[in-house]
């Protein structure tokens, strides 16, 4: 399942509260085809004057057929919604909900197993493909311009940091898909990785990682072995305390590899240009692009 | 969120992991009365939200129940920093008095979740006692791991295979197993994030008894557990960070710096202070007020980023995505009209509704300069400082 | 194994699941001082292993202490036969004694494995009180399922969507919702194979409440349940049923036949009473001795069918396969040398070591015809019935 | 995984109890080629002289490859044991353990998905080939004749009882299968029509069925769709009781469907050639044949 070449891009949101509502326009401002919610107690009412809602996902499903779920149910309720939506066979499901319970995930993760569902999340800000006008979450649509260079970050709002800097520069993008914080997701980089090679309009490749984990080591792997386009990356988090929250089991499971500089080594070892500081994203593109 | 030593060995005890006689006291008196009740010595330690304790003198051995007591009117009402504390000096209300135990062997044993795996693992040792760190780097062979598959919990047959490779007597490896298997119950009724028995120690009758405990609970979980949100202590964390878990902010107080940053993401949070460092401004602290926050979580953070006497200058850099900036905007001049300490700040906002929030910012009375991108905001900085 | 309701009521006010106030009585005084403790009418239920109570009178309903000592009077030390008890006469040494509720409506709720799907089922009705079979066939729409993935649990995403097909007041929703996650805990930590509340109702309080409760335990996991298997109730099975079980052998008394029945395997046993009936000739119990059982307990199963007064004749039909037949036949051999009852028998023995059991069996004093097949012991059965 | 079309057959041997040995070794008579025991406390010892005992699957696996597994553990360990083999990745596994709780096997089914294993039984008393020399379980080897008709069973003894109907009648076997008694088990009737329908040797089939679930309906329903071969079926329980055992929901979930008439008229609707007495069955295959 590649996200970025879906032909039919039908959306159904999840969670109709505050947020959800507001971010919904959003989507619809950028030119995203919203055909349905799904509220528990507002079955039958409508949204953004005629977009249907619906009691139940299966519901949605079977009157509106949407490709992609887009979910902003509160934590408590957040892996319930993932479920009902794989349930419902809905293709690509994106979770926005932060907080969620590591437990939740780590049973999601396990049920996902074998399902043709993609998720992508929880606790991220979606995805945006600027020349179909499709925006899934919460990318601000006004940064983004169409292009060839194709984003992938963990963090939310680094990812606009670095979209503007792009987009100042005069560089569109491809995508930008934000795969999101929480250390139990749906979608890694080496995910997006794939899909940007697969990908025709994609060029070059950002990817933003932060310290922690072995995810960016695991990417640095696939661009050495398969990944033909050019990526820049910036590793963030160089100067940061070591995590008084952080016990000590789980420093024994990661070890050295959490250490910006190890992630930064991996990458440059895959050949990956590496801006030095998240403020130089876009120069570092417009330098691989130009000499290219 | 954090438990004390004796909150988890009441959980322990409860689903029958083994663990020596011991009861909290709360006052010096009450250690004695204790003490007096144990057969032979007795340790006396200090119940703070801090590992490392024995070296910074938080763990006592005594005789009898007249020492305990005076250990005991040592350690309440004063305070803890260890190693491992951060800096931190922990308020030491309490003290747990348990009978020592006769040790032939320590071991070590966690349970946590590992996110490369996404799925449990138990973490067993022979280097009890020890900082675990250390063996993992110095001697990863001393290091087993068992991963869990969520349906099925610890098969018996990945500890029987794990524990005979140590050759223990058959008597000591039943134990042991009950004991991870009672843990990982644990860990999944409470929403773990890690259990950490150090030592596990075999005594000199054979038993194997938790010496130790430390558990800490998934703080997105606790919804699910009231009774355990009952446990939290609150003398343990300052007044700021308290306000901010209270707000769900996240709040780090930094040691050394100048600035106080107030930034929504932790990507953008790293980003920020990578930014800021190398330009030659240290932060004083970072608060992260997350991805949705209200107008009155803003205030509350802009609150409790001007209350630390370190903060020369405020960095605000927000990239709207959920939140709202002119929410945000709102937010931070009622903390600064409610709190009324002026202090210089630099602003970067970006996103939705950034341009409401510029405007609702100029027409405020802080003293405010904006800046385009965090590069501009972070030389802002270091010049507001030089001054 | 089967609980009694107080035994199950007990468990479901462990688990946060609402009954109505109750406790169980073991004589007429207990019972009266309990029911001068409730305000209003009280229930007064006989504790035996059978369903159908209402009808058969172990369930009645008095205005006060006194006429509730006297229906304590009648019910404990006698019996009850219900049309769901197969015959049996089950003791009542207890009963239950509740304050009566004010119901407004009452649903069928139960939690039990679906064998067909591999998991467990969660099954609602709004036909409550009834015999839910009878509705199941009559009103099939009636019935609603939800089936449970045993690593997520009854999501909570189908639970909503069941209930509001209901269209019930969310209060009400709410409290079923609740009460649906902690059967299935129940379910899950007691390893049952059912939970069946009948009738669930709504009180004029709009609370819901289990009204009765029937719990069952799945026998092959009692082992990791002691403290469930000390409820067990052994006065309500006749001695052979107890003896049988405690013996791990399945025994089944049938009413008005004359053989005794002695197989390994279930299907063999139905294959066994299938050609027997065929011959005219109706089994008088069925005695099930399993895969592989030694010789002490064939000895108790050959006690058990002999001890029966309307056997007279057995039919032995073994296939050895982890059974061994010369095991079986010293086992037989010794229950007739030590019960000395001699019933004539036809025995059939095939598989592993049947040619030694024959030997052994021929060289005893039992009255013994062998049979090379089933369908002539069957004719040899029904010539030594006619005699 | 068609496990009569394996071409190496070594048998592992878990557990080795009383019985346990005592099988071993009528496996071992009958031509089985057992390579290995594993035990937990016996580990480095030897079993029928010459055979490694190890103390982990894995172990065994490591040292001597075998590709069936064989389960004589008692039930209270016997799912760990099935678990533990299928981590071993153990193509075929046959467990004949009796009294395995229910909820154990729920978990087990639930793991099995998505892995090769092919689980037979539990509480079965696993298959038997004879002209490959291969007895994987506790089928009398003295009973069975090479030949060309397949038996499957849900019944251990009964299996028995039509194989030797046929062996008396000169009526060969091409393989017998006893796919166990337990509502919840690895193998259905299904799985080994089909298995019996792709193996060149297996002429015709015997089915013998059983009161209770809806296996037999399922399989009637394989055989009108995709079973060429012909098929004699006996359903046993016609005059048995109602269990005083099954509880109420039990009733709700089967119904009627449960009952043997149901099921015969399933089989018979579906073409199958109904055995009425199960003392019949090697009758009808011999009518069957000839027949034919």
């Amino acid at each position: 399942m590649n996200i970025l070449n879906q032909d039919s891009n039908k959306v159904l949101i999840q969670g109709l509260g505050r947020d959800g509502s507001f971010q919904a326009e959003r989507c619809i401002e950028f030119g995203t085809n919203i055909v349905s919610g799904v509220h528990p107690t507002k079955s039958g009412e409508t949204f953004n004057r005629n977009i249907p809602i619906f009691g139940s996902v299966f519901e949605a499903v079977k009157k509106t057929s949407p490709e992609i779920g887009l979910i902003f149910v509160p934590a408590p309720f957040a892996a319930d919604a993932i479920i009902e939506q794989i349930d419902a066979s809905i293709p690509i499901i994106v979770c926005v909900t932060e907080g969620i319970p590591v437990s939740d995930m780590v049973k999601v993760n396990e049920y996902l197993k074998g399902k043709k569902t993609k998720l992508i999340g929880p606790n991220c800000p979606g995805y945006l493909i600027p020349d179909k006008k499709l925006k899934v979450g919460i990318i601000p649509g006004t940064i983004v311009k169409s292009g060839n260079v194709g984003v992938v970050s963990r963090s939310g709002t680094l990812t606009y940091e670095a979209i503007v800097q792009l987009t100042k520069l005069g560089i569109g993008q491809s995508a930008c898909v934000g795969i999101g914080g929480d250390p139990i997701n749906g979608t890694s980089f080496v995910d997006v990785l794939d899909m940007f090679e697969e990908d025709n309009k994609t060029e070059a490749i950002v990817m933003i990682g932060e310290i922690g984990g072995t995810k960016e080591q695991e990417a640095a792997e696939r661009i050495k072995s398969s990944i033909s386009k050019p990526v820049v990356a910036s590793i963030v988090g160089q100067t940061a305390p070591e995590g008084r929250r952080m016990g000590h089991a789980g420093a024994v499971i990661t070890g050295k590899s959490a250490l910006a500089s190890e992630k930064i080594n991996s990458l440059r070892d895959a050949g990956v240009l590496i801006a030095d500081s998240p403020t130089e994203i876009g120069l570092k593109v417009q330098e691989l692009l130009k000499i290219k | 969120m954090q438990l004390h030593e004796y909150q988890a060995k009441n959980i322990l005890s409860e689903y029958n992991v083994p663990i020596p006689f011991g009861q909290v006291a709360l006052s010096d008196s009450e250690c004695e009365k204790i003490s007096s009740s144990i057969n032979g010595k007795v340790v006396i330690k200090a119940q703070v939200h801090a590992g490392g304790r024995g070296k910074a003198g938080g763990i006592k051995i005594v005789d009898n129940p007249l020492d305990a007591k005076k250990v005991a009117q040592d350690m309440i009402g004063g305070t803890l920093k260890t190693f491992q504390s951060g800096g931190t000096k922990f308020p030491i209300n309490k003290v747990y008095v348990e009978e020592a135990s006769d040790i032939l062997k320590e071991f070590y044993l966690a349970v946590t979740m590992d996110f490369d795996e996404k799925c449990p693992v138990i973490i067993l040792s022979t280097e009890g006692g020890m900082n675990i760190e250390e063996v993992a780097e110095k001697t990863p062979d001393k290091i087993m791991k068992i991963h869990v598959n969520p349906l099925i919990g610890p098969s018996p047959y990945k500890v029987r295979n794990l524990l005979s490779s140590l050759n223990l007597e058959k008597k000591i490896s039943q134990q042991i197993s009950n004991i991870i298997q009672n843990l990982y119950r644990i860990f999944k009724s409470l929403d773990c994030t890690l259990i950490e028995i150090n030592p596990l120690a075999i005594t000199s009758q054979e038993k194997v008894i938790a010496l130790d405990a430390k558990i800490t609970i998934d703080d997105d979980s606790i919804f699910r557990h009231s009774d355990i949100e009952e446990l939290f202590d609150e003398t343990q964390m300052n007044r700021s960070e308290l306000k901010a878990l209270r707000n769900d902010l996240a709040y780090i107080k930094l040691d050394g710096g100048k600035v106080g940053c107030m930034v929504n993401g932790a990507g953008l949070a790293m980003a920020t202070m990578d930014i800021t460092m190398k330009a030659g401004a240290a932060p004083a602290n970072f608060l992260d007020v997350g991805g949705s926050a209200s107008e009155e979580r803003i205030e509350e953070a802009y609150k409790i980023i001007a209350s630390d006497n370190d903060v020369e200058v405020i960095l605000v850099n927000l990239f709207g995505g959920i939140l709202r900036c002119d929410v945000a905007a709102k937010g931070i001049i009622n903390g600064f009209e409610n709190y009324n300490k002026s202090i210089p700040m630099v602003v970067v906002l970006r996103g939705t509704n950034s341009e409401d929030a510029k405007l609702l910012l100029e027409n405020s009375e802080l003293d405010i300069s904006f800046a385009e991108d965090l590069p501009t905001a972070a030389s802002e900085i270091t010049k507001k400082l030089k001054k």
